[in-house]
This record gives structure tokens, sequence and C-alpha cells, in this order.
């Protein structure tokens, strides 16, 4: 049940947040607040109870698992349940939900009651995406926090919000509209294989299918996943909504919208299509490494603070994909560590670029500069934040992705040394940040402020727990080992099979050789 | 009673009717002579339902032929009232006057 | 015809009979007010009669008319959307028209032809039920006469229907030729024995759908409908969406289930093309269009492509998909048509998309309620647009149709784009143009406002828990 | 002493931390109690353990502290570690020693800095970071302090973050440096897979077991390490950030560019030499790029007129010796180089940034002059100091080690001929550029006037380090001379011994030709820059000279070929796409619906008779659909 109270605490807040807001300006904000701190409570204090009683990276089964009939006359249940993935998360969405509230804590003055509905309907879609068990449920999850999402780009945006709202939204649903597709046909592929109509992941786990069907099935869901990610070339509407959205859906977007991707991918496209997903690895892996470098590259260029954050983003993007294809514990920690630490260090720079905005009207780093002398706390900050996207050890990206290299190497040697460049891209971006922004002459003389104390409170948790995630990951680690474990079991039964197919070198397998002495 | 006219040959005279009341509505201007032609049409169809009845000598045919007589009254004289508004408005009965929804 | 039949026909003889009281009442001068009220009850009286009917069912009137559960299902929702728009009605006539009375007997009249089009198995009570309803539908069209676009509507509207009726009938009339019947069942007899249909036999059914199509404005019979939808009055162009649309497809769904018409290849392929094309046109039309009543016009012509996805394969789940998908439109379309009158004042209606402008922050709840509409029309959760376009995809892939689910999906995202538009535009800008709020008649603006409202959590209720009315389709399917 | 361990890495941090999150609040006197307080407790904590390390040396040779394990995925299970044995000893006592002076030197040397606090905290964190790499068990820890000094690096050379040129300075620092570090990471993949662990014992252990001499994984592994230590320590073919590097403060040039981070590749081959042995070939590319990389810097110290640079050259070409040295499979010569280099070139960097600041910040030897008097505790200490840098014989500590490193490149096993004469020619620019640096500096007449004179806690710190420079090198004496071992014997516990050719045994020719370069190089400078300055003047006429001074002046035109190669091409395309090519695809998709709208809404003409005309053409298309087929 405490599932369903978290989906009901966030709605019913934000339905409480919208009608008192008519009449109150600052009541919706404290609504929220208390909202989604109770939420972010209950979860932690389950976890740290789960991760006390038993050994979370040990334990096999589902933590929770509820289920209540639908729409039964299509199998549709209202199925939740999470492991160890959803709940990490799930505690990542509240975490960063408090602080999506607090940073727009003066920057949203109008309509601040429909404002803290839309935040708070977009963490429960969220959130039911990383619960629901049924395909059709989490469809419909996933396309419900499109909408308070295209609300908060739409309504409090900036300048071209219309169109970054739009592209978001269109973007994302043409991509979902293609999944629901795939689950139909998923949903009535297995109908006919074995007579039970259902949308239930479980059940459908396993759904023998040709293979030229599943390949089709799995692009359905796939492309979806990707779109969200994203991948590069479906990444367009990124830069655009991220740039445009009031800070908070910036957080939200980076930190939690994109990580439904790879949640999605992680969860449905490995184990229902675990074939059609081998065969479709190298191309995964590849996009990831395009991903990665195009994304590097376009970021180095940009002008527009939000924007160039943006597209890092994708740049990160495409380590989780190359993870998620590497089909290695490894690399899928890696993955999973990269989620979380992407969620609140980006996150974090788009607070700060929204603090900035605040500040000094503006995004644009080249009106930028200098800024250090005023703001040496924010400065830092800024640095280490930067540090953290360029992967500096000792941070939790660093852990992410030299996990997810790591792994990606046994899979695929050359496409690893290619991502690795990736490392040296993200250096050159992170740093411009940091010297266009805080260092170099001050291009104007502005008359700032540091950080006040909710800002300091804000930094304080995006830094402490990048800080602890880069020095003692293990809780994180151990929390999604079952699930990561499951799906290597997956695949490294296949995995046996591929290898002695091939026994010929080419710089794709060079891996055997580099790899193969300690087997 | 025999008939001396095959029913191919009613048919095709309602087929000819029909086409020639397509190519009225199609090619008068004037909404009069537009409704004209679509009575034309109309007609054609009665006639091919009569033809139809008498080829499998049910009463059917005929019947239908009534009805689409009185449906034709009843949409001439709302036609005609609208006519007579457009008129009033216009002062024309050209159709190609009345464009002002478009796009 | 015996006392059961009368029985059975009760909801159609109320509707004949409600025009009729109506039209007394206006002969003793009645108030605008008494005839509205009265009307209202009149339809909730017929929408009630259909529970009284229920046992009866399935109800076979030879040779013209069948009572079945279906039927049943498609005049409630036929007689329902009457209901709604007699409701929205009142405010909107009350400011333009001096007497507006007649226009509810007419309503009556259009409400009794649709249901005669939802209970024929006959191509007279077919043709007849038609015409019932589009000769009323002339005179609706054209009611607010002084206004040109209500006339131009008008002729526009005549002229087509009748050009159009004349290739049904002439269609009807090449089907009896051949056939020898204009029965469905006795048709469906005819052509059993024969794979390949007869040149004849198919001309006419060309010429029917052509005949259909254009009332059913489908591409590329869809020339006529945003005119239409332009110049008529917003309740009345609610009607033509709805109800009209819904008795012909119900009786085209009849005619071809019960001739088993999905069994041929090339009748499908058309149905695949018209289908796809309008999808496709319907959606791309809107994609600038400025004017919401003609968006609206080309979205459902859209809509009707994606009904004909579910229909075209025929199976069981069709039926279940279209009747549901049908709901979902009748419910949906309302309530969006519904703000357009609501908003509408005595000068013009409220159709230029810019007149929408902030009105989220002056009528949060009109805009609430249209929000909703239109993203039930897109299709999007939380909706029952989007359960019905879920049941929709189920029955098209269910049958293997992939390539008008793609369709489907490709052009809904168009579509979505331009119900953004609408959406952006009530939430962009600080001040509304609108005026306020009917303050002549508070109390019909409030019953009206309070009848979306309640179509809206509908929208929502059936949205989320789908699954009474899908066991409520489940026992009124065509069987 | 075992558990003291953790002490010596983690008084930098305390006091980083403390410094980090109230150094606005502290006032002057406790950061900088705070800053060199740290790291001089540190060095007091090294000084203990080291005692008790010589003294009662543990049984296995190394003292290992495990505090927590970082993570456990897969196996792979790297611990925070930390482990000390003889090679860290020195490293560790290098840091924190020298790096104590020099925060002591700073002290002074900052004060009237407004960042006073932000630059001791980056210190600390930097002596921090540096202890952890040379501390650290496993490769991941040392990766972490790997980046971490570059990070301070980063953070100090862009620390008069205003001027952009320091910014800039700073940010190719790190990149260049990067790019060596993400071959290293890359390194440290194949090494995880090739031994199942990144634990340095433990895969040192393992190496010479799975991989037989020569073995090609082993050249593989050994060259992706190379390239970190190529970035780091700034060799040939990553060398052009060092110079840039000098934008920084002296202290930092000093304690950083010049006595500890720079020799982390130094440090790395020599904590992996066991893979490095296993590979001739990748030994003999670390000797090559040695050799090249001092020959190379040496000719362009010789040009430079900016006395940091002079000793930022200066730096790369001495590392260059110390690549030989490893290359040549002389270990302990090499760590001993770094050692004394640590101390001079120290000294060299606080002694020129004492000289500059007295002279209000002039960079320019050429304006500089005259000196001598003024300046005499300077004076005196710069001239020590370079005078192990040019190892004058006998009396320099540089002396002792460079000539190691000289008889090893002929004698040991893989050296040869050709490598030592490349490394005695360096002598012979070394001591050139010593020389003309000193003259330049002061001797000759005074060009700028001279401010406020360094106060004592300047003074005292380069006393020390100038004594160290003097008579460090006596622990380690030639065979032909003395013969003492002490600081091999203590790094044989680590490292191997160097393996001589046959029948070499005439040390005594070489050290004479070693004599004659470094007074040839002297007597060179003597000639041109004080005796006859004139001839600088004539040689400049000459086309060919003013090119090849400019040539070398650049680097060898380094920074511009990368800028044509590299850097350009992914400016330019990274500035044509600034509007991401990808999004004109979603661009032509929207602009072909809209163009499609338009021609459908052109269908809608409102006419009713194209309406019909529409009507009909339907119904014939689907009539004849229906006929045809």
């Amino acid at each position: 049940m405490i599932l369903i109270y978290t989906i009901v605490i966030l709605m019913g807040g934000g339905l409480l947040a919208f009608l008192l807001g008519q009449w109150n300006k600052s009541l919706p904000r404290w609504i929220a607040l208390c909202t989604v701190s109770v939420g972010f409570v209950v979860l932690v204090s389950f976890w740290i109870e789960r991760y006390r009683a038993v050994n979370i990276h040990l334990s096999n089964t589902w933590m929770i698992d509820y289920r209540h009939d639908w729409i039964p006359s299509f199998g549709i249940s209202f199925h939740l349940a999470i492991d160890g993935l959803s709940l990490l998360l799930l505690v990542l969405t509240f975490f960063l939900g408090i602080l999506a509230v607090l940073c727009s804590w003066n920057e949203v003055k109008e309509r601040a009651g429909f404002y803290h509905f839309n935040l708070l309907w977009i963490l429960a879609g969220i959130s039911g995406v990383f619960m629901a068990m049924d395909l059709f449920l989490f469809y419909f999850f996933w396309e419900i926090m499109l909408i308070p999402m295209y609300f908060l780009i739409g309504i409090w945006g900036s300048e071209n919000r219309v169109y970054a709202a739009c592209k978001f939204f269109i973007f994302t649903q043409a991509s979902g509209l293609l999944m629901l597709l795939a689950i139909i046909g998923l949903y009535f592929i297995h109908g006919r294989n074995t007579g039970i109509y259902t949308f239930n992941y479980f059940e459908l786990l396993g759904t023998a299918i040709s293979p030229n069907v599943a390949f089709w099935l799995m692009m359905g869901f796939m492309i979806a996943f990707v779109v969200k990610l994203p991948i590069v070339p479906f990444h367009t509407w990124l830069p655009d909504a991220h740039s445009e959205a009031p800070t908070a859906g910036s957080l939200i977007l980076a930190g939690l919208l994109l990580k439904t991707g790879a949640y999605g991918i992680l969860r449905f496209v490995l184990p229902l299509f675990p074939e059609a997903s081998r065969v479709f690895a190298p191309w995964a892996m590849l996009f990831g490494v395009i991903g990665i470098i195009y994304g590097a590259i376009l970021a180095y260029s940009q002008t527009d603070l939000k924007r160039l954050v943006a597209y890092t983003s994708v740049s990160h993007m495409g380590f989780v994909i190359l993870g998620i294809f590497a089909f290695n514990e490894l690399a899928l920690q890696g993955v999973v560590m990269q989620l979380v630490t992407h969620a609140i260090s980006t996150g974090a720079l788009f607070i700060m670029a929204g603090m900035l905005k605040e500040r000094l009207h503006t995004r644009d780093i080249n009106q930028m500069g200098g800024l250090w002398a005023q703001m040496p706390q924010m400065g830092a900050i800024a640095m280490l934040l930067a540090m953290a996207s360029l992967g500096l050890p000792g941070l939790g990206n660093f852990i992410a992705e030299f996990l997810i290299l790591l792994g990606t190497f046994k899979a695929n040697v050359l496409l690893t040394v290619i991502a690795a460049i990736g490392l040296v891209f993200s250096a050159i971006y992170s740093l411009r940040i940091v010297q266009k922004v805080f260092l170099g002459p001050s291009e104007r003389s502005y008359q700032v402020r540091d950080f006040s104390f909710r800002e300091i409170v804000i930094m304080a948790a995006l830094t402490l727990s990048i800080v602890w995630l880069g020095l003692y990951p293990q809780p994180v680690i151990n929390t999604a080992k079952p699930m990561i474990m499951k799906l290597e079991h997956i695949f490294s039964a296949e995995n046996k099979n591929m290898e002695k197919e091939n026994p010929s070198v080419t710089p794709l397998n060079m891996h055997k050789y580099l790899v193969n002495n300690k087997e | 009673m025999k008939s001396s006219i095959s029913i191919e040959m009613v048919m095709l005279l309602a087929g000819l009717l029909f086409v020639l009341g397509i190519a009225g509505v199609i090619i008068r201007k004037n909404i009069i002579f537009m409704l004209l032609s679509v009575e034309v049409m109309l007609n054609a169809s009665g006639l091919a339902f009569v033809a139809a009845g008498s080829r499998w000598a049910q009463p059917d045919g005929q019947v239908m032929f009534i009805f689409i007589l009185a449906m034709a009254a009843a949409e001439v004289s709302i036609g005609l009232a609208l006519i007579l508004q457009i008129y009033h408005q216009h002062k024309s009965l050209d159709i190609d006057k009345l464009k002002e929804m478009k796009g | 015809m015996s006392g059961n039949d009368f029985f059975a026909l009760t909801p159609l003889l109320l509707l004949a009979g409600s025009s009729v009281l109506i039209m007394l009442l206006i002969a003793i001068n009645s108030s605008h007010r008494v005839i509205q009220l009265s009307s209202l009850l009149l339809f909730i009286v017929a929408f009630a009669s259909l529970f009284y009917i229920q046992k009866l069912l399935p109800y076979n009137i030879e040779p013209l008319l069948i009572v079945d559960g279906f039927s049943v299902f498609i005049m409630g929702l036929i007689i329902f959307s009457s209901l709604v728009v007699n409701i929205l009605s009142y405010i909107y006539f009350e400011e333009k028209e001096e007497s507006p009375k007649e226009y509810y007997v007419l309503l009556f009249l259009c409400t009794l032809g649709a249901c005669v089009l939802a209970v024929s198995k006959h191509f007279i009570s077919l043709f007849l039920g038609l015409e019932i309803l589009t000769v009323g539908l002339y005179a609706l069209i054209a009611y607010l006469r002084v206004r040109h676009h209500n006339v131009e509507a008008g002729i526009k509207y005549l002229v087509l229907a009748a050009f159009s009726s004349a290739f049904l009938l002439f269609g009807m009339a090449l089907i009896y030729l051949q056939t020898g019947s204009m029965e469905f069942s006795m048709i469906a007899r005819s052509l059993t024995s024969l794979q390949s249909l007869p040149p004849l036999f198919l001309t006419g059914l060309g010429m029917v759908l052509v005949g259909v199509g254009f009332k059913l404005a489908v591409v590329p019979f869809h020339m006529w409908t945003a005119d239409v939808y332009q110049g008529a009055p917003a309740p009345v162009t609610a009607f033509i969406a709805t109800a009209s649309k819904g008795g012909v497809f119900a009786v085209l769904f009849r005619f071809f289930i019960m001739i088993d018409g999905f069994r041929f290849k090339v009748v499908i392929l058309i149905l695949i093309c018209i289908a796809i094309a309008s999808m496709l046109i319907g959606n791309l039309l809107a994609v600038q269009q400025k004017n919401v009543k003609r968006i609206l016009a080309y979205s459902s012509i859209a809509h009707l492509g994606y009904l004909l996805v579910a229909f075209i394969p025929g199976s069981m789940m069709s039926i279940k998909a279209v009747s549901f998908y049908l709901m979902a439109y009748f419910i949906t379309t309302l309530t969006a048509f519904g703000i357009v009158t609501i908003l509408s004042n005595k000068e013009k209606d409220a159709e230029e998309i810019e007149s929408y402008k902030a009105l989220f922050w002056q009528h949060p709840v009109l805009a609430c309620v249209f929000s909703t509409a239109l993203l039930s029309l897109a299709g999007i959760p939380l909706t029952v647009g989007f359960v019905g376009k879920f049941y929709i995809l189920a029955a098209g892939l269910q049958a293997g149709f992939w390539i008008t689910a793609l369709i489907l999906v490709f052009s809904s995202v168009i579509g979505l784009y331009y119900y953004l538009r609408i959406i952006t535009m009530m939430f962009a800008g600080q001040k509304s143009i609108l005026s306020e709020g009917k303050k002549a008649n508070p109390i019909f603006y409030m019953i009206s406002v309070i009848a979306l409202s309640v179509l809206t959590l509908l929208i929502i209720w059936f949205g989320v828990y789908p699954s009474t009315v899908m066991s409520f389709i489940e026992y009124f399917r065509l069987k | 002493m075992n558990n003291l361990l953790w002490l010596v890495p983690a008084l930098p941090f305390a006091g980083f931390l403390i410094l980090a999150l109230a150094g606005k609040q502290l006032s002057r006197v406790w950061v900088a109690m705070i800053g060199a307080g740290s790291v001089s407790l540190s060095a007091i904590v090294v000084l203990i353990i080291g005692i008790s390390f010589l003294s009662q040396p543990p049984a296995n040779g190394n003292y290992s502290q495990t505090l927590w394990t970082w993570m456990q995925v897969a196996g792979f299970n790297p611990k925070i570690t930390l482990f000390l044995d003889a090679l860290s000893l020195v490293f560790v006592f290098v840091i924190t020693f020298i790096g104590a002076l020099i925060h002591i030197y700073s002290v002074a040397f900052m004060a009237d800095d407004k960042d006073y606090s932000r630059f001791f905290a980056c210190m600390n964190l930097f002596v921090f970071s540096m202890l952890l790499l040379v501390l650290a068990d496993n490769l991941l820890l040392l990766y972490l302090g790997w980046e971490g000094v570059g990070l301070c690096s980063y953070l100090l050379i862009g620390f008069w973050y205003e001027n952009p040129a320091n910014g800039y300075a700073a940010r190719k620092a790190f990149i260049i440096t990067r790019v060596g570090d993400t071959a290293m990471a890359i390194g440290l993949f194949v090494i995880f897979y090739q031994f199942g662990t990144l634990a340095i014992p433990d895969v040192l252990a393992k190496a010479p077991v799975l991989w037989h001499q020569g073995a090609q994984m082993a050249t593989i592994t050994a060259l992706l390490l190379l390239a970190g230590g190529v970035g780091k320590s700034a060799q040939l073919p990553l060398q052009t950030w060092l110079p840039d590097a000098m934008a920084g403060p002296s202290p930092v040039s000093a304690l950083i560019h010049a006595a500890t981070m720079v020799t982390a590749g130094v440090y790395l081959i020599a904590r992996m030499h066991i893979i490095f042995q296993l590979s001739p070939i990748a030994q003999m590319i670390v000797a090559v790029i040695g050799a090249a990389t001092l020959f190379i810097a040496g000719f362009s110290a010789l040009t430079q007129y900016d006395i940091k640079r002079v000793l930022a050259y200066s730096t790369i070409s001495q590392i260059g010796y110390m690549f030989l040295a490893l290359g040549v499979g002389a270990w302990t010569a090499a760590i001993f180089h770094f050692m004394i280099h640590a101390f001079f070139k120290a000294l060299l960097f606080l002694a020129a940034g004492a000289v500059i600041e007295t002279l209000h910040h002039e960079h320019n030897m050429f304006k500089m002059g005259g000196l001598k008097n003024k300046l005499p505790v300077i004076f005196w200490t710069f001239l020590i100091g370079s005078a192990s840098l040019a190892a004058l014989p006998l009396i320099s500590a540089g002396f002792y080690s460079k000539d190691q490193i000289l008889w090893y490149a002929w004698a040991s096993e893989s050296g040869n001929p050709l490598l030592w004469f490349i490394a005695l020619l360096g002598a012979f620019i070394t001591a050139a550029y010593t020389a003309r640096m000193m003259i330049l500096v002061f001797w000759g007449e005074a060009k700028t006037e001279i401010g406020h004179h360094p106060g004592k806690l300047m003074t005292v710190p380069l006393i020390i380090l100038a004594f160290f420079s003097l008579f460090a090198g006596f622990i380690e004496l030639p065979h032909n001379f003395g013969h003492l071992t002490l600081f091999s014997n203590l790094l044989h516990q680590v490292l191997p011994e160097a393996v001589l050719k046959a029948g070499m045994n005439t040390e005594l020719q070489f050290q004479i030709l070693a004599f004659l370069s470094t007074f040839g190089g002297i007597y060179l400078a003597y000639i041109f820059y004080y005796k006859q300055p004139q001839r600088i003047e004539k040689l400049k006429q000459s086309g060919f000279v003013m090119n090849l001074y400019l040539f070398w002046f650049s680097g060898w035109g380094f920074d511009k070929l990368y800028n044509v190669l590299i850097v350009n091409p992914v400016v330019f395309i990274a500035n044509i796409n600034k509007s991401d090519v990808v999004d004109k695809l979603y661009q032509g998709i929207t602009f072909v619906t809209i163009r499609l709208y338009r021609f459908l809404s052109f269908t809608q003409s409102g006419s009713l008779r194209w309406y019909i005309m529409g009507l009909v053409i339907g119904a014939i298309i689907i009539l004849s659909i229906q006929i045809m087929l």
C-alpha cells in the first residue's frame, strides 16, 4: 500500500495546492513541500529498514507487490511493485522533488497553485512509471507525466516556451504511441501463444516471439525510451525543453524524466526481448557512443548556459545506453549509478543556471564572467559540479562512468575507447562553463548576492550526495544488485553461445584477446 | 404483362440521367439550377428503383420512389427558402459568390 | 404491428411525439424557457425509456427495424447528445434569436432521424431516417438565418447532402437490382454464395459508400465539413458532429456486419484507403487552422478515420472498440462544442483561436473543461479518449492491420500539435478578450457549466476506470 | 606506525575542508596557520613513520592500512587502502617536506592576495591528492589522486582568474593531461580484465606469472599507462601545457609543476615497473621519449626570456632524464633524480618567485640583472639551485643524480650510445641555459628597481632547500667515488637493480665527459651573454638562426601543430554545428507538414462547385478501384 500512498499523496497534494492556491499565494508551496517530504521520508525509512533487515543485495524478491484488477476485460490490472532499482529511482524522485519545490520557492510568483499542481503530478507520473508492473499501467503513467510537464514548460518557461513545450510533447508522445503499438502487439502475441490475455509484466516475460517480430516490437519500446533518454538523433527536443523550462522543470527533466527512458530499457526492453536486444546491442552501443561525442561537441559550442548543460545530458546519457547494452554487471551497475549521479549533478547545474538567471536575467554565458569575485560560494559549487560532470574521481559520476566503461570494455573495446574520448570532451565543455561564468574578467559590473540560506540548503544536499556517492556508492550498488543480477543472468547464458560462433579476429571482437586470459 | 423495354435499357437511362444531373450540378453556377440538377439525379435514382422493383416484381421500388419524391419536395422547399435568404443577402444567386468560409 | 412493436419503439415514438408536443406548446405561445425545460424533460423521458425497453431485446420489427442492444446503445448516445445540445442551446439562442422555439422541434426530429438510422436494417428505413435527419439539419444549420455564414453553410450542406443522397439512392437501387431485396439480411443471403462480387453490386456498394462517406465526412467526401461546422450555430455543430454521425456509422456498421462485407478484399482496401486518407488529411488540414470550429471539424474527419481503423477488421473487438470510441467521441466532442457554445456571444461564435487567449486565468473551470476535452480528443491518458484510442489500436492490431495503426499513431501526433495550440492559447497571456459569464441567464449558464463539468468528469472517470463502461458495452454490443 | 598512516593525507584534507568551508570567516593568520600547519604536521607524521619504517623495516616491506571498501561490483572491489613502501616513502617525504616548506614560503609570498584562503585550500587539497596518489594501494585510488592533482593544478594555474590567459593555460593543462589520463583509464580496464583486480601488489605479483617476457599484452598495458605518465609529466608529445602552466603563482609552480605532480608519471612507471620490464619495447619507448623530451625542452629553455618558462622547460627536460633512466632500467637513478630535482627545482622556482615579486612581477629576464649584490640570499640560493640543475660536478647534488643517469644510459643493458649522447648533449644545454639565466638575472646592470626585500618566511625555506640541493646528493655516490648507496639500498626493496652490460666499468671517462659538457655549456653562456653579448645580435641577423630561434622559442611548434591538427578542426565543427544539424531534420518534417497543410487548405476553397467536384472525383476513384480489382 505504501506505493499507492506515494502516488495518492502526490496527486492529492497537487489538487489541494491547486484549490487552495486560489486564495493564498504561499500555501501551495508549503503543501507541496510537505507532501514531497512526507513521501521522501516514508521511502527513505522503508529503504533503510529494508537495507538493515535483509541483505538487500542478496534478496531476490520484489520488495512490495500490489495488485488490483483495473480493466479485467483486457487483463489490465493496477499492478505496482518495486525492486531495488525502482526503490532507488523513487527515492531519487522524491529527493529531487523536494529540491524542485525549494528551488522554485521564489521563482514562481504567479499561479503558484497550478504550478505546484503540475509539479506534483509530474512526480506522481514519474513515480508511477517506476512502479508500474502492468504494461498498460506503465504506458498510462508514462503519458500522465507529460501533460503537467507541458504546462510547466509552456506556462512558466522563458521566451520561446511554447515551441519548446510542443516539441517536447510531440516527440515524447509520438514515440510513446509507437510503444503503445508494441505493447498491444506483445499483448496479442502472448495471448495467442498462451490463451491468457494480460498486460501483466511478469506474465509477459519470456513470451516466445519470432525474431523478426520481436525485433520490431523491441524497436517500438526502444523508440519511446531512446527519445526520452535521449539518444542522438532523437535528442533535439531536449535542449529546447531544458533551456526554456523553469528551473524546477529543467531539474525534473534532467533528473527524472530522462531516467524513465533508461529505466524502461532496463525494465522492459532487455527482459522482454533478450534475443532482439542482443542483435541490436552493437547498434545501440554505437548510437550511445555517437551521442557521447556528438553531445559533447554540441555542448562545447553553446552559449546558452542551460542549453549547454542540456547537451551535456545528451552526452552523459550516451554512456547509459552504452552501458546497458554491454549486458554485464559492471556496466549495468555503472548505468544505475549514472542515473542517480547524473540526476544529481546535472540537476544541480540546472538549479545553478536558474539561480544565475534569477540574478542576471540572462542565460547567455558570453554576458557572464568573473562572477567568482562576488559569488565565491556559488563558484566553488559550480566548480565541484563541473568536476562531477567531467567525471572527477571521488565524485559519483566518476564511479558511474568508470564502471560503465569498465563493463563495456569487455563487450566492445573499440567503442569503449571512443567513448573514453568523450571524457576528454567532457573536460573541455565542463571547464568552459566555469571559465565563462565564474572566471575571467567581469563582463558587466554586477551587484549580485551569493547564496541565500535556502540555496545553500539545496546545494549542500546535492553536493553532499554527489560526494557520498563518489566515496561510498555501496548502498546504491547493493540495492540495485538483485535486479542487475537477474538481467545479467538472462544475458550471460546467451553470451556463451555467441562467443562460440565467432572465431575470427576483427577490431570489434578484439576484446576477446584483451580479456580472455581470465577465462 | 411483359415489358417490352429491357431492364438494362432503363438502367442505362437512369444512369444517363444521373450523370447528366451530376454534370448539371457541376456546370451550373446558379443555385436554382443546381438544385434542379440534383432533382434530376434524385429522380434518376428513383427510376432505377422502379426498374429494380419491376425486375423482382416487387412494389418496394415504387414505394421507394414515392419516398424520394417526398423527400425531394421537402428538400426543395427548404432549399428555396435558403435561396431567398441568399438573394436577400447577396443580391445574387451565383454560387461562386458564396465563399466566405474557407481554409 | 403488434403492441409489442409499439412497445419496442417507445423511444422513437416518444421523440416523434415530443416534436408534436413542442409544436403545440409553441402554438399556445409558451416562453422559450418553458419550451426549453419541457424539451429537456422530454429528452430525459426518451432516454429513460431506453432502459424501459431493455428486457425486450433484441426485437425485430420486420422488415424495417431491429431494436437490439447495439441500437439501444447508439440511441442512448444520440439522445444523450441531443439532451446535452438541448441544454446548451438555451443561452446560445436566447440572446441571438427572437423566437428560437421551433429549433427544439427540429432538434427532436433530427434526433428521431438519427435514432431511426440506429434501428434500421432496411434500405427504406435507412433512407427515411437519413432524410428525416438531413432535412431537419438543413433548417438547423441555417437557423440563424440573418447570419451570412449560417445561410452559406445551409445551402452548401443542402446541395451536397442532396447530391450525396442521390448517390446513396442510386447505389441502393443497384444493390436492390442485383440482390432483389433491400433488407440487409436478405441481401446477405443472396451474397453468401458469391465469393467475388458482381460488378453491379460493387458499383452499388461504392455509391452507397459515397453517400455514407459524405454523411460521415470522411476523405474524400469531407470538404463540406469545415464550412458547415463553422457556419452552423455551435450547438447544431455539436449535434452534427455527434448524433448525425453516430446514427450513420451505426447503420453502416450494421449493414457491413449483416452482409459480412469484411470478407471482400476490395471493399476493405477502399475502407483502408479512406481511413488512412481521413486520418492524415483531417489532421493535416487543422495544423495551422485558426478557427476553432474548423479545427474541430477537421479533427472530426480524423476521428472518423480512427473509427474506421477499428471498423475495418470487423471482429468482435471491432464492435466493442467502435462502440466505446463512439461513446468517447460523443462525450468529448459535446464537451468541446459546449465550451464553444458557452463562450459565444451575441454577435459571433467563439471560433477564433485568438479569442481563447488567457481563458484559463479568466474562466479556469471552462478552460480546464476544454483542455480535458481537447486532451481526450488527442488521446492522452486519464481521459476517455485515450482508452478509446487504445481500444481502436487493440482492435486494429489484433487483426494485424499494422499499417492503419501506424498511420493512426503518426496522424494523431500531428493532431496533438493543433490541440496543443488551442490549449497553449488558453494558458497564454494575462487578459482574456472574451466577455464575462452570461449575466443575462445566470441560472442556465450555471446549468450549462455544470452539464459540461459532469461531462468532463465522465471523460476522466471513463478514462481512469473504463471497465464499467466496457462491461456495459459488452452487454449492448452488436451480436 | 601502521595506523598513523591515514593521518598523512587526512591532515591536509582537513586543512582543505576547514579552509574551503570557513575560509572567509577566518583571519589571515589562522588561514596561514591551518594551511601551512596542516602540511607541516603531515610532514612530521611522515617523519615519524619514516623513522619507524627505516629503523624497523616491516616484515613484508610495507605498511598498509585499509580504511573502507570503496565499492564491490562483480568482483571489482577496490578498497580505500593506503600502502607505504620504500618508493612511496621517498615520494611522501618529498611531497610533505617540500610541500611544507613551500606552504611556509607562500604564507609570505601570497600575503597580499585577496584570495588567501582559497590559495591555501587548493594547496592543501593538492597535497592531499598527491599523497593519495603515491599512497594508493590500488590503481583506482591512484587514479583518484591522479585526477585530483590535475584538478588542483587546474585550480592553481588559473588562480588569478581575472586574466583569461591564465584560465586558458589552466584548461590547457587539464585537458592535455586528461588525454593521457583517459589512455591510462583504458590501461586500467585492460589490467582489470587481465588480472581481475586493480590492487597494485596483486597486479605486480601476477604479471610475471601471466605474461611472458615481451608479451603483447604487457606492451599494450605499459604503453597505455605510459600515456598517462606522459600527460602528467609533460613529456613528448603531451608536453605543451607545462610552459603555459607558469601562469600560476610561483609557489604553485614550485610545488606542483616542478617538485611533485609532474613527476607522478615517473612514480607510476616506477610503481608498475614489472609490467614495463616485461615489455622491452615499451621500456625502449619510455627511454626514447625521455631522451627526445630532454633534448627538445633543453633547446626551448635556451631561448626563453621569461624566467619561469626557462624553469618550466628545464623541468620538462629534467623529467626527460628521469624517463630516460626509467627506460634504461635505472629505476633507482630515476627516483634519485626525482628527489634531487624536487629540491633544486623547488628552490629555483621559489627563488625566481622571490625575484619576480621583488621586481614588481617582472618575468622577463632581460629586464632583470644586477641582483647579485642587492639580494644576496636569493642570489646564493639561486646559485646553488642552478649549480645543481647544471649538475656542477662534485659539489652539487644534481651532479650525482644526473651522472648516474648518464652512466646507465650508456652502460645498462637496455641503454645505448645514442641515448647517452643525447643525454650528454642535454647536460650541455642544461648548463648553458642555466648559466644564461644566472647571468641575465644576477649579473650585468640593474634594469628594474627592486621593491621590498623578501622576509624570513621566504628566505628560510630557500636556505633549507639550498642545503638539500647541495648535500642531498651525498647519500648516493658513484662506484668509483665513495660508492655510497644508501638511497638505492632503500629502494631496492621495491625496485630492481639496473642490469649493466658486460664489461662496463670505466665510469670515470663518462664522468669526465659530463664534466666537460657542463663546463662547456657554462662557458658558452658566459661568452654569449656576459663577455660578448653583441655576438647574439650578430647571430640574430641571420634568417636561419632567427627562424630556429623562433622555432625553439615556440617549443618546437607543437602548439601550432596541435592547433592546426586537432583544436581548430574540432572548434570549427563545433561552431558550424552550433544549432545542431540533426534538428534540421525535424525542422524539415515540420516544413513538409506545413507545406502539406497549405496545399490541403488550398483545396478547402469554400466553393461549393469545387466541393462537388471533389465528391465526384472521390466517387470515381472508389468506383474505379472497385471495378478494376
